[in-house]
């Protein structure tokens, strides 16, 4: 094994962890401050994908068609999430975990034939804009220039996600609220406005992360399926509700499946299992201090 | 009967419990007295398993029971009401105490017998001592507050406790109540023998029941002795007045 | 008040315990001669009506009883059915070894899986069983020396008695209703009690001198065996398994089958199974969308009638019943 | 934690009993639905298929294929055949619920489907107790006419033991020897891999298996398992995956421009249901197999068949449609061969029954009813500014097809 290789491999699977970052971060939000287990979050995903593939192919695949789509996807997908949040969430906030979490387990139920019917069941595919094809030479090995966009966005999101939480003031409310929900309440902090906001900017999350994966993979029914797996693990991992705990082990995730891709690449199918069941088991709470 | 010695407890920092010392002899009834965030809540979670301490020493009986988990404790003999109303709100009034009697006879991994058949007279005596009999098949959330704390104390009576730790009794009751509980803590004394221990905002009450008093202030013991003496004791009065200044 | 007097506090059977025996006599003889009656497909839908009973009646133990957001139970169902289906295909042990074998493999992995997961609370609980029930999946998928991986293992050979459909039918009636009965004493047995008082106040159990994980854990054992059971009974049906039936869509339609009926009464998951195995046949003739039908069914529900069709027709009779100055 | 309320006296045994009760009743007032008619009955079909999720297009397919086919039969004067369809999810229980269904209430006289090879072991083991002929036409799995396989059923597709075969002769013509295998990690992966493998190493014994790797259905990102294998340096990767992760891993071939180092070998790799999703984006050079293309062979039944289709479904056929088509054609033929609608004789018509299909003779292989058609080998490469399938040469069913005595070697295992 050459130092090119793991180097390579390690950002690779740096930047599939940007990836699983970006969707955690928007259900671990949703899971701090509303209390939530949103199954429904993989379907925003995919929403995002399949609006991202409309919205490029609209102006037909062309160059501006990735960068639009990566505009309007996630907030098509976030202009959604309000809708659920205002239309059902609101009304079983007071409710308990089981009620909650199986009617976000509807909306998957739903939105896997709504799918079906507004997009048709042939796989879709966009294209990666021009300035990201093809891969450059990184000490002997190559990356997709795709991914190292990815290295970038991961960050960037990272970032405004941190700059929202620790300077703007919904942000501290989402934080506190996060922490000790009396507090908010004892404050007097109109809440349901903050559930709404927060939801919605995990929508906007999942919608990203959609938009982003599309241009990589086949957009088809069945997406959703398999990152909210993912995410779930990442989020229970990193400590329900916080967003640092889902970016660290979002990154464990992602290089460790890309390690345990390449040094035992038979079984890679239960990595990821093996990566949360021992996370788990040393830490049953989570690797950072959760929000409850 | 209960030792506690140096026991210390901090949260993220704060010491919650820095030095509490208390002896608590068979039979009598004692009061664990002190301003709010003295620590007395926190030196009852620590006394029933509760929470972890961060040193000292509980002894129950002459056995160490520091650290033990709350139910190990309370089959050692020893039970406590709280302060907030902490019971099982699906179940009835009788099935509450009974789930307590049962478990205290160990039956609660009885699988097959019914339960309805099991310690019926047990669980009546119980709630005859309390008065609730009338009250045995109301579904225990439709209760009264000043019953659901009475309840309170039911079902930790339902162990058949040797020491019977009581975590503020009559907060949030009215005058009567109060004077209902008082009866009855001294009733579960005299007649029943029990060793009492008791957090009271009450000082009258305090006054009337116990027989010893230990102050705890800022997690620390500073006295502990009769009754009559606590009430002379300067570092007492100093704590109680620093408080109302 | 002397032990005599005590003794008359007690409640008298009341004339609606005999009436409750008649209606459950009268139910299950109608059960017993409904096969004469109904065509052979029918039949066959009962019988896996009461297989689905039985998983959801199972799951409710933990899941009403216990209050533990046990969100992976179909694990404990498939590794019961694969438990018969290998035993049966790759060894030469007789069907009886298969059958006991198969609830005791699926408590053993409800008790590993458990030990883990009493030790948190709330939603952990819910998705820490959810993590390790997909590891189970994961492995069997990935097995295939030993479970043929996605493929499944088919032609599972039963015994030639068990072979038609009126005997599987009236073997899994007698299975679910002994299952059902077992089931029912435990949740009215001092365990039963305990476990609701864990549910309702799990501090305040342990100071009684519960220990709540351990009780927790052996709920949750007990409820392993029971879908461990049912995977049995689902062999007998289908014959044949696959993986799916450990995937995590199948532990939400139990879920679901359980809220439909009501988590707090005994025979609400049944019901639930009863109406979702039924719907979705009745819908599968018309629609390729039961999906859809089935996620708009659960939003009304769980927008409008949270406590399920048996919880919601008890809480209206209790309703009826006090207005009318009883009790 | 799940919190209720939750009071239980004795009346829960009144509403125990009435409950079984009402389930009783319920279930006695389903069926009384009489099902009884006695005209001269066309043959009905009942298809159980995977109408929900990813899996969707295929079983789209195959149905417009045989709707095709039906029509057809219908128009020549040939045999009325009826059909219904269920949905089985992707569930393979669901799929032997749904056959059950149809053969005990619908009472149809054949089964056909399903897409998910668990579903057609399951179905196929129903139908050969119930002894009502089942049509495959998607699942793929070798299982399903060859060890499992039986008088009852039957299969109308090129299974992994075929494809596997024509990967190893088109790649025993090559000079690679190391090579490094990959895929879906489930059945259709591993089968696909194992069957090209032995032959492989039989047509060409000096090739040597550097490593594998198997990546989870429904994987989204393939650069860390290209990236690895492009470390062993193999001199070619075989790579057996399917449906929606075919698109994504070709994608992840032309991003990483590993053509360029290390040729790749996968099934279906210039199909249309491929390359059309690639857009320009398609990676030159993979080689691979193909059991049918729209415009190959490129003959005037095919055009036929295409133009047909179109004019239907206003789209070109995939391979799929192809499969339900002969499906269709085959059950048809064999109506009117057998001149009778009694199942057995159907079968018997069936058995070695020889047809024409858009990709010229079709057999159903008398021993163990699998079909033979040929297939076809070549690359992808961009033809007038249109990516497609390039040095396209044509596999004669029989060079492809596994042998006789081995299928009924496996069977009597």
């Amino acid at each position: 094994m050459d130092f090119a290789t793991l180097a390579s491999q390690f950002f690779i699977g740096l930047s599939r962890g940007m990836i699983f970052f970006i969707v955690s971060a928007g259900l671990t939000l949703i899971f701090g401050v509303l209390r939530i287990t949103n199954f429904a979050h993989g379907a925003l995903y995919m929403l995002g994908a399949f609006i991202a593939y409309s919205v490029s192919t609209l102006v037909g695949q062309g160059p501006y068609g990735f960068w639009l789509a990566l505009l309007v996807a996630p907030v098509t997908v976030m202009l959604v999430s309000l809708v659920i949040e205002r239309g059902l969430l609101r009304f079983i906030y007071n409710r308990d975990h089981l009620i909650q979490m199986l009617l976000t387990y509807s909306l998957v139920l739903i939105a896997g034939d709504l799918v079906k019917i507004l997009w048709g069941t042939e796989f879709k595919s966009m294209d990666i804009p021009a300035v990201l094809r093809g891969s450059f030479n990184l000490w002997g090995a190559s990356l997709p220039w795709y991914n190292a966009f990815l290295l970038i966005v991961g960050p960037v999101v990272a970032l405004g996600l941190w700059l929202f939480l620790s300077k703007t003031h919904l942000g501290k409310i989402c934080r506190a609220t996060a922490t000790d929900r009396e507090m908010v309440d004892v404050l007097g902090i109109n809440s349901t406005r903050v559930f709404a906001m927060v939801f919605a900017l995990g929508g906007w999350l999942a919608g990203l992360g959609g938009a982003l994966i599309a241009p990589t993979t086949s957009i088809s029914m069945g997406m959703d399926a398999s990152i909210v797996i993912y995410a779930f693990l990442i989020v229970v991992i990193g400590g329900l509700g916080n967003v640092w705990g889902a970016l660290i082990s979002s990154i464990i995730m992602g290089v460790g499946e890309a390690l345990g891709i390449l040094f035992i690449p038979g079984i890679a199918i239960i990595i990821p299992y093996i990566i949360a069941g021992v996370l788990l088991i040393v830490r049953p709470t989570g690797l950072l201090k959760s929000a409850w | 009967m209960l030792q506690v010695k140096q026991l210390k407890k901090a949260f993220d920092g704060f010491q919650a419990i820095a030095d509490a010392n208390l002896s608590v002899p068979k039979g009598e009834v004692v009061a664990v007295i002190g301003p709010n965030g003295a620590g007395k809540s926190t030196l009852f979670n620590l006394i029933t398993g509760h929470l972890q301490a961060d040193s000292g020493h509980i002894q129950f009986q002459s056995q160490e029971i520091t650290n033990l988990p709350p139910y190990k404790i309370c089959h050692k003999g020893m039970a406590r009401s709280f302060q907030l109303i902490n019971i099982f709100s699906s179940l009835t009034v009788f099935e509450n105490v009974q789930t307590s009697v049962l478990a205290q006879q160990r039956l609660d991994r009885n699988f097959f017998t019914p339960s309805r058949r099991l310690l019926i007279d047990e669980t009546l005596e119980v709630l005859e001592i309390f008065g609730l009999l009338e009250l045995k098949d109301r579904p225990c959330k439709s209760l009264s507050y000043g019953d659901q704390k009475v309840l309170e104390i039911a079902i930790a009576l339902g162990s058949k406790p040797k020491l019977l730790l009581l975590d503020e009794p009559t907060a949030g009751m009215s005058s009567e109540e109060t004077r209902k509980i008082v009866t009855l803590i001294k009733k579960l004394s005299q007649e029943k023998g029990l060793t009492i221990l008791i957090t009271e905002h009450d000082m009258e009450l305090v006054f009337d029941v116990a027989q010893k008093i230990m102050v705890l202030h800022q997690g620390t013991t500073i006295a502990q002795g009769l009754p009559e003496d606590i009430r002379n004791d300067k570092s007492v009065q100093n704590a109680y007045l620093g408080e109302a200044g | 008040m002397s032990a005599n007097n005590l003794k008359s506090m007690k409640s008298p059977k009341k004339l609606s315990t005999y009436l409750g025996w008649a209606f459950a006599v009268a139910g299950v003889l109608i059960l017993l001669v409904a096969p004469t009656i109904l065509t052979q497909y029918y039949v066959y839908l009962l019988a896996t009506v009461f297989t689905t009973a039985l998983l959801a009646s199972s799951l409710n133990l933990v899941l009403g009883n216990g209050g533990l957001l046990h969100l992976h139970h179909g694990v404990f169902f498939g590794v019961g059915a694969y438990t018969v289906a290998i035993v049966m295909t790759k060894t030469s042990w007789p069907f009886a070894v298969a059958i006991l074998l198969a609830p005791m493999v699926a408590s053993l992995i409800a008790l590993v899986i458990g030990w883990f997961c009493v030790r948190l609370r709330g939603l952990y609980f819910g998705m820490l069983t959810l993590a390790l029930g997909q590891l189970v999946w994961a492995i069997v998928y990935r097995w295939n020396a030993l479970t043929n991986g996605d493929n499944g293992i088919h032609a599972i050979p039963v015994p030639e008695s068990l072979s038609s459909i009126n005997s599987v039918y009236y073997t899994t009636l007698l299975v679910l209703i002994i299952s059902l009965i077992i089931l029912y004493m435990i949740t009215k047995s001092p365990f039963g009690i305990t476990l609701l008082a864990t549910r309702d106040n799990p501090v305040r159990s342990e100071s009684i001198g519960i220990n709540v994980k351990s009780h927790r854990l052996i709920a949750f054992v007990i409820a392993g065996f029971f879908a461990g059971i049912a995977g049995v009974l689902f062999v007998l049906v289908e014959r044949s398994v696959a993986p799916s039936l450990l995937f995590w869509n199948k532990s939400a339609e139990i879920l679901i089958m359980c809220l439909m009926g009501g988590l707090t009464v005994f025979m609400g998951p049944t019901l639930g199974a009863g109406i979702l195995v039924l719907l979705s046949m009745i819908v599968g003739l018309y629609t390729e969308y039961w999906l859809l039908v089935l996620g708009l069914l659960l939003l009304i529900l769980v927008l409008f009638l949270p406590q399920g069709i048996l919880g919601y027709l008890m809480e209206s009779y209790d309703k009826r019943r006090s207005m009318r100055g009883e009790n | 934690m799940v919190s209720m309320v939750g009071k239980k006296k004795s009346h829960t045994l009144t509403r125990l009993g009435s409950m079984l009760l009402i389930t009783a009743l319920m279930a006695s007032g389903c069926g009384s639905s009489p099902v009884a008619k006695t005209e001269q009955k066309p043959i009905k079909v009942g298809i159980v298929d995977t109408y929900t999720g990813g899996a969707a297009v295929y079983a789209k397919d195959s149905l417009d294929g045989f709707k095709l086919a039906v029509k057809e039969i219908e128009a020549k004067g040939g045999p009325k055949i009826e059909f219904v369809t269920r949905d089985d999810e992707f569930k393979p229980d669901k799929s032997t619920s749904w056959a059950k269904e149809l053969v005990m209430r619908e009472k149809v006289d054949f089964l056909a489907g399903t897409t998910n090879s668990a579903g057609s072991l399951a179905v196929s083991q129903y139908a050969k107790e119930s002894k009502v002929p089942f049509i495959v036409w998607g699942g793929m799995s070798d299982r399903i006419t060859g060890e499992a396989g039986h008088r009852y059923v039957f299969s109308t597709l090129p299974n992994t033991a075929i494809i596997g075969k024509a990967g190893a002769v088109q790649l025993s013509k090559t000079s690679y020897q190391k090579v490094w295998i990959a895929g879906s990690d489930y059945e259709y992966g591993h089968s696909l891999i194992n069957n090209l493998w032995s032959n492989l190493t039989t047509l060409k014994p000096d090739v040597k298996k550097m490593g594998e790797s198997w990546w989870r259905v429904g994987e989204t990102d393939f650069t860390p398992y290209i990236n690895a294998i492009r470390s062993a340096k193999p001199d070619v990767l075989v790579v057996g995956t399917g449906g929606a992760d075919m698109v994504a891993f070709m994608k992840a071939v032309k991003a990483t421009g590993l053509t360029q180092e290390i040729p790749v070998w996968a099934h279906t790799s210039y199909d249309p249901a491929t390359l059309r999703p690639l857009g320009d984006q398609a990676p030159e050079g993979v080689m691979g197999t193909n059991p049918y293309l729209f415009n190959y062979p490129d003959t005037a039944e095919n055009k036929a068949f295409v133009e047909a289709f179109k004019k239907e479904y206003n789209r070109e056929p995939a391979a799929f449609a192809l499969y339900g088509y002969m499906g269709g054609k085959f059950l048809g033929e064999a109506i009117t061969k057998a001149g009778s609608t009694d199942k057995e004789k159907i079968i018997d018509a069936m058995e070695g029954l020889t047809i024409d299909t858009p990709v010229g003779k079709a057999t159903l292989r008398k021993e163990d009813h699998q079909v033979a058609i040929p297939m076809s080998y070549g690359v992808v490469a961009k033809v007038n500014g249109v990516f497609t399938g390039k040095d396209l040469h044509t596999l004669n069913s029989d060079e492809i097809m596994p042998s006789v005595d081995q299928i009924l070697k496996s069977r009597s295992k």
